[in-house]
């Protein structure tokens, strides 16, 4: 498909979104406490579409949330009845807006892993009923690092709409037919897109890369040998003082994805549910099988998953790394561990 | 398009016990549909739940020769296999798979075979057996070690005497009882009464990580080729297939990439596994 | 077909309270629909609280609050371990002795002139006399796993404590960290399942429900050094505790 | 002939409570309350404390009333920082605090007393003979909950309520639901607290000083100076010059008298005798339709005038709700620095008086604190009461014992308060 370019005003945008909340949910970025947080958007005045940096909890929250229900269940004197949960999901059509290009990235690398041999239906499903309207950043907080991860601050697939503000306008970028076809029945909301708005928005992309490229870093998809040669580099035990094995930043990388299963069931043993949730690798529990052996106990192994998960098994897994630079984990870290420096450190080793 | 993460439900068509915490569940299922479906290789497993209480992995065991069932020799240890050993002949299941990759029967065909099996290890390893006995012609010698820790921990004793009509069985005990005449040691021991041809014979070891350890030690000593040496490892596992990331070690999946690994394959792992004798 | 989900018969259970200020048999009250609930798939027989008191030798389950001040209760917390299948210990008193609560890891066997005549002044969690089959941690106990807890009881299910850390918990609800903000959180070493209320409601986590697994006290104590987050000293004390019992 | 009646372990109360009664020749000597639970050394473990820990920990005295305890800490700390706290954070704290009450004095009444008027052993056989009143009970319990729960975060030792005001703001839409279901809980009340006037207690008075809170314009909670119904009227920090501490062998719990060594009660009775005037309109009408007048005299009254209290607080509820949703902003906290000070707090907990008086360092750490609760003042009064209430039982019935149980229990004491307390001299 030819990239198709169009602008709107901030008015319109406005105008469109309220249209399409008849049909659709809208989910979009507003401000909770001190934080930006992608929310269900009941009231479009509290949408805020330019925020710095990224929302706290990445979008994988719409596809893989917390917790879901994977089915429910009725136990009979002799029958089981089920009820796929799935059912309910194929209803939802929703609006995602204001994702920004790193966690678009981090959604195709979702859709790697979910979508391959098996499918994971409930993952798919949500992504199919689900339009994405990116929208480029404006500044960046000083945790991106994308560029060094090839996934921003322009992102070529993953989207349906991608925006940029350019003054009082925002350009669109049409990025799948789904996202044609939305606003194909809006047409008088929008305009083509004159050539200098284009180039705007190119040159503001330079700006932000020349800003994060201003970091001395390589890029971490050439990291792969050095990760592999550096395994039991003294680094993981400096690390493994410091971490906490608290998990939050499992919780916040969008391309974390692991699961932990299990049923809940009433007192009567009638009605139950299979229930998933995120887990976290750094927990102990995340790999203790009923004999009480735990298979990673040294928190230095724990650490050493997570990292290499991202720059290495991944690649084997599903051929690129799964880092986006979207430096959450950086920021939530309570130890303030850094998976830049951790990459910078080993790459200076060379 | 299916959703892979619904059992089919399956009844338990029969049950008996092997040892006091283990016990051979038949099971069938309950959609004539699903009996039909379901074909598995030796060495693959199931996603079994009882519902209300969870769901887990199971190798399967047997039925590799049977029309309407298969069979799985459970251990009891926590949640889920307890409340399976309280439920009687008739009770309904649900059942996922069958799931993973199984032993490398292609490349075992003309091939003698050595079979290592400690503890419930042997479950997986059954299947081959019967396959073994369905095409005894296909295969050169094959010869099957079994440790248990005692005698009363041997699993499908029963059926001892009609495997050794077609293969070479040896077995020993960590320790012996009154009524034990064979060997007593580990597994490891059994190696001083056979005869293998390490370059023509392909090696399947399924058993507790230590056990594992010190056979692939051995086998390499006596010079097996890596590309010979198979083993079927355990982690954790909650879905099965290759998206909760449990059972990852080093980033493979071992409910997607196995259980069943040749050794080559987890030789270069980064993270140390004991099962594969590093 | 017989029955294949069977639930085995009503077990009987007992709640019993050492000293402790009864708070975590308030929460089971304040249950109140599904304690009734509950009420009818058990046969409460003693709980002093309550009112109740039949005669029984045997008990199935035995929940224990408060914690142990006294040669009595020591008596006392031995009698219910002889007469009960599963003991639980409900609350910080029961688990720990109130350590996590009361900020209190030094203090054991003091001596001082107390009311009733008693010289000396002592609080131990249950399991430093008995075997605990189950801890409910929390100051009071979380009423969502006490009924977890129940069910699992009932069904004959392993109970599992929660594997997040507060600290994880609260991330999941959105929030923004406290510890950023200056403040000397212990969310990142305690052991979540409370849903992170105190965070949530804009309050530092004081580390009520005890240690998260591999809990690394050093580094929490330099991360506040580093901020400039002046340590508390129970932390101090705490990371003293946990080298003395390693 | 002499023979001591040995009462162990009191059921059906907040803590454990062993009452003897000496009896020789038809005279009754003594009556001993004895707190026989582990005293918590609360304010030895205060000591050194950050000032902002004193609340958490004080909460933990009871799990029954630990609101009005964090409450109390928090204001007794800014009264010795010299604090003022917005008035919209003491209006959520009153709710807190109500909240707090409407539960215990529920706790006491349904779960406790009801039981004896019905002649059984707990509210589980009430749910036999009247299931809809329990259930009802059981609803309105889980609102006044609810409203700890929702405002203070939990619903046991509340976590919002913090030295300066609240920890954070109530939503605008958590203040409409609690309002919403105030119109059914009101309703509710009503059968629920006709049970109590309907229910019989035994017939016994005595006078006594009664001494609660005045602020002569309301019932208050957290504020006023001290009044006595034989004309008393103090400061709450004068505390220390009204009011003496007894050690009794026998107990774990300190018991106080008056400075004449006069013994005195608090609680809901003492409320309602002193400040009856300000009850609500609906409350009072109660009073008429069964045709009771206060002042009364008997303990047992203390469980009328509770379930009179149930009334008038859900009404007030209304009144403070309303005040509130009116607001556009929530004015919550007040920054400060910590100081050295010295400052007393007297509150109304559901079972009376209740001090806390904390002395500060520059730091804001505790360097000296002592607590008082409502059931330690009142254990001398109960011995009284037991010695009189015996005497008229005499020959009477030939269950002394459970009469006994009655009158420990309309006090409704709390001992896991009483018996935490210990301060060296
Ligand atoms: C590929 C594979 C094949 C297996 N084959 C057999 C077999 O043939 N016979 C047999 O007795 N056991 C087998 N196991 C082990 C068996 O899965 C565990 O004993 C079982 O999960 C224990 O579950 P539980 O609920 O009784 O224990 P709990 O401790 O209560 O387990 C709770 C949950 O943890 C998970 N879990 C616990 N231990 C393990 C484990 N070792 N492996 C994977 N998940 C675990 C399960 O999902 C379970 O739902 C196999 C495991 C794997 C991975
Ligand atoms: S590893 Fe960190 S920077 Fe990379 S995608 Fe995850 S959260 Fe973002
Ligand atoms: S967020 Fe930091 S401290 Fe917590 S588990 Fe991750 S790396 Fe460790
Ligand atoms: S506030 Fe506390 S619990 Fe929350 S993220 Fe920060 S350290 Fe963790």
């Amino acid at each position: 498909m030819l990239t198709k370019f169009l602008i709107i005003s901030k008015q319109n945008l406005i105008h469109l979104l309220e249209k399409l909340s008849k049909k659709f949910v809208i989910f979009g970025p507003k401000k909770q406490n001190g934080n930006i947080i992608i929310d269900k958007i009941n009231d479009l005045s509290h949408l805020v579409l330019e925020y710095e940096g990224r929302s706290l909890i990445p979008p994988k929250k719409f596809f893989l949330p917390p917790t879901e229900v994977l089915f429910e269940y009725e136990i009979e004197k002799d029958n089981i009845k089920i009820w796929d949960k799935l059912v309910e999901l194929k209803k939802q059509k929703r609006i995602l807006i204001g994702i920004k290009p790193c966690d678009i990235s981090s959604l195709n690398i979702l859709d790697k892993v979910f979508i391959r041999e098996f499918h994971d239906p409930y993952v798919t499903t949500r992504r199919q009923n689900t339009i994405i309207v990116g929208i480029t950043c404006e500044t960046i907080v000083d945790t991106c690092f994308c560029v060094f991860t090839d996934s921003g601050p322009l992102v070529r697939e993953g989207f349906d709409l991608l925006l940029t503000r350019i003054d009082e306008s925002y350009l669109v970028e049409v990025g799948s037919e789904k996202g044609g076809q939305l606003i194909s029945k809006f047409d008088e909301l929008f305009q083509p897109a004159p050539q200098e708005f284009i180039r705007a928005r190119e040159e503001k992309m330079e700006s932000l890369i020349e800003k994060i490229s201003s970091l001395v870093l390589p890029n971490f998809s050439e990291m792969y040998d050095i990760m592999v040669k550096n395994f039991h580099h003294e680094i993981w035990k400096e690390l493994s003082n410091q971490c906490l094995s608290c998990g939050k930043c499992n919780f916040v990388c969008p391309t974390c994805y692991c699961f932990d299963v299990y049923d809940d069931v009433d007192l009567l043993l009638k009605h139950g549910k299979r229930i998933r949730r995120w887990d976290s690798c750094h927990f102990l529990s995340f790999t203790r099988v009923a004999s009480g052996e735990v298979f990673r106990k040294e928190r230095e192994t724990r650490i050493k998953q997570r990292i290499y998960h991202k720059l290495v098994y991944s690649v084997n897994d599903i051929g690129v790394i799964s880092c986006v630079g979207c430096g959450r984990c950086i920021n939530v870290c309570p130890a303030g561990i850094d998976i830049r420096e951790i990459v910078r450190e080993l790459w200076r080793g060379e | 398009m299916e959703n892979p993460y619904i059992p089919k439900l399956a009844i338990i068509k029969d049950y008996r016990d092997e040892t006091p915490d283990t016990r051979t569940f038949q099971v069938r299922f309950k959609d004539l549909e699903d009996i039909k479906k379901f074909k598995f290789n030796p060495g693959q497993f199931v996603e079994l739940t009882v519902f209300g209480y969870g769901e887990a992995p199971f190798s399967i065991s047997g039925g590799i020769d049977k029309e309407d069932y298969f069979e799985l020799t459970i251990r009891k240890m926590g949640t889920v296999t307890s409340a399976l050993f309280r439920m009687q002949r008739g009770s309904i299941i649900g059942i996922r798979g069958p799931l993973g990759r199984g032993w490398p029967i292609e490349k075992m065909l003309g091939k003698d075979i050595l079979i290592i099996g400690g503890g419930i290890g042997i479950a997986p390893l059954r299947p081959v057996i019967h396959y073994i006995k369905l095409h005894r012609e296909k295969f050169g010698k094959v010869i099957l070690m079994y440790g248990a820790r005692t005698p009363k921990d041997l699993l499908y004793k029963y059926e001892f005497d009609d495997w050794a009509k077609f293969i070479e069985v040896h077995l020993t005990v960590d320790c012996g009882d009154e009524t034990w005449k064979g060997r007593v040691g580990v597994v490891t021991v059994l190696f001083d009464e056979i005869e293998v041809i390490p370059e023509k014979t392909i090696a399947l070891q399924c058993g507790p990580p230590i056990m594992m350890h010190f056979v692939t030690k051995m086998l390499k000593k006596i010079g097996f080729p890596d590309e010979n040496i198979y083993l079927s490892l355990e982690r954790l596992m909650k879905c099965g297939m290759g998206f909760c990331g449990k059972c990852t070690i080093s980033g493979t999946y071992v409910c997607r990439h196995g259980p069943v690994f040749c050794y080559t394959e987890v030789r270069g792992f980064l993270e140390k596994i004991p099962e594969a004798g590093e | 077909m017989k029955m294949s989900y069977e639930r085995n018969t009503k077990p009987k259970v007992g709640i019993f309270t050492l000293s402790s200020c009864e708070g975590c048999i308030v929460q089971i009250l304040n249950l109140e629909e599904t304690l009734l609930e509950i009420l009818e798939h058990i046969d409460l027989v003693d709980c002093r609280v309550l009112g109740v008191k039949h005669v029984y030798d045997k008990l199935d389950i035995a929940f224990v609050e408060g914690c142990v001040m006294s040669k009595e209760e020591e008596e006392e917390i031995k009698k219910i371990r002889e007469k009960t299948k599963i003991l639980v210990a409900l609350g910080d008193c029961a688990c720990s002795g109130g350590k996590f609560m009361m900020k209190d890891f030094e203090i054991s066997e003091l001596r001082v002139s107390l009311p009733g005549g008693r010289e000396v002044f002592r609080a131990d969690p249950i399991d430093k006399f008995v075997k605990v089959n189950y801890y409910l941690r929390g100051c009071p106990i979380n009423r969502e796993e006490f009924v977890e807890l129940v069910k699992d009881l009932l069904l004959l299910r392993l109970f599992k404590e929660s594997p997040l850390s507060v600290c994880s918990e609260c991330i999941l609800r959105e929030q923004e960290c406290l510890i950023d903000q200056g403040y000397p959180c212990l969310g990142p070493i305690t052991r979540g399942g409370c849903n992170a209320v105190c965070p949530y409601n804009n309050k530092i986590c004081y580390g009520c429900r005890g240690l998260s697994e591999d809990a690394n006290i050093d580094s929490l104590i330099n991360i506040f050094k580093r901020r400039g987050i002046p340590v508390p000293p129970y932390l101090l004390s705490l990371k003293k505790l946990v080298i003395s019992k390693r | 002939m002499e023979k001591i009646i040995e009462i162990k372990r009191i059921p059906r109360i907040e803590g454990h409570l062993d009452f003897d009664v000496k009896i020789t020749n038809n005279q009754v000597l003594y009556a001993h309350a004895k707190a026989v639970e582990g005293t918590r050394i609360l304010e030895k473990i205060l000591i050194g404390k950050n000032y902002w820990e004193v609340p958490e920990i004080t909460s933990r005295m009871c799990g029954v009333c630990h609101a009005i305890h964090k409450l109390t800490a928090v204001q007794a700390i800014e009264n010795a920082f010299n604090l003022e706290v917005p008035e919209d954070a003491i209006l959520i704290r009153k709710l807190i605090a109500i909240g707090g009450h409407i539960q215990s004095h529920l706790l006491h009444l349904h779960f406790f007393v009801l039981p004896d008027c019905f002649d059984v052993e707990s509210i589980l056989d009430l749910i036999n003979i009247n299931r809809e009143l329990v259930l009802k009970v059981i609803k309105l319990k889980k609102f006044s909950n609810d409203i700890i729960e929702r405002l203070g975060g939990t619903m046991v030792h509340p976590i919002v309520p913090i030295v300066g005001g609240l920890s954070r703001p109530p939503r605008k839409s958590t203040l409409l639901r609690i309002k919403e279901n105030l119109n059914e809980m009101k309703k509710l009340a009503i059968p629920i607290v006709d049970a109590i006037f309907n229910a019989r207690f035994p017939k016994f008075e005595r006078r006594t000083n009664y001494i609660a809170l005045c602020d002569e314009k309301s019932i208050p909670l957290l504020n006023g100076f001290i009044a006595s119904s034989n004309g008393l009227k103090f400061k709450p920090s004068e505390y220390l010059k009204y009011f003496i501490r007894k050690k009794e062998s026998y107990s774990t719990a300190l018991h106080y008298l008056l400075m004449n060594d006069e013994s005195y009660m608090v609680g809901a009775l003492s409320r309602l005798n002193i400040n009856f005037r300000y009850l609500t309109d609906q409350a009072k009408e109660f009073c008429k339709k069964y045709n009771i007048k206060f002042p009364m005299y008997s303990p047992f009254a203390n469980n009328i005038a509770q379930a009179l209290e149930i009334i008038h607080f859900l009404n007030e509820t209304e009144e403070i709700l309303a005040n509130l949703i009116g607001k556009k902003q929530i004015d919550y906290y007040t920054n400060f620095i910590p100081k050295a000070g010295d400052g007393v707090a007297a509150t109304e907990a559901p079972r009376g008086l209740l001090i806390h008086h904390y002395r500060t360092d520059r730091d804001g750490r505790v360097v000296w604190a002592n607590i008082i609760t409502p059931t330690a003042q009142n254990l001398k009064n109960m011995e009284i009461d037991g010695i009189n209430f015996v005497k008229a039982l005499l020959g009477k019935t030939n269950n002394i014992k459970k009469e006994v149980e009655k009158l420990v229990r309309s006090y409704d004491p709390c001992i896991s308060c009483a018996a935490r307390f210990y301060r060296e001299e």
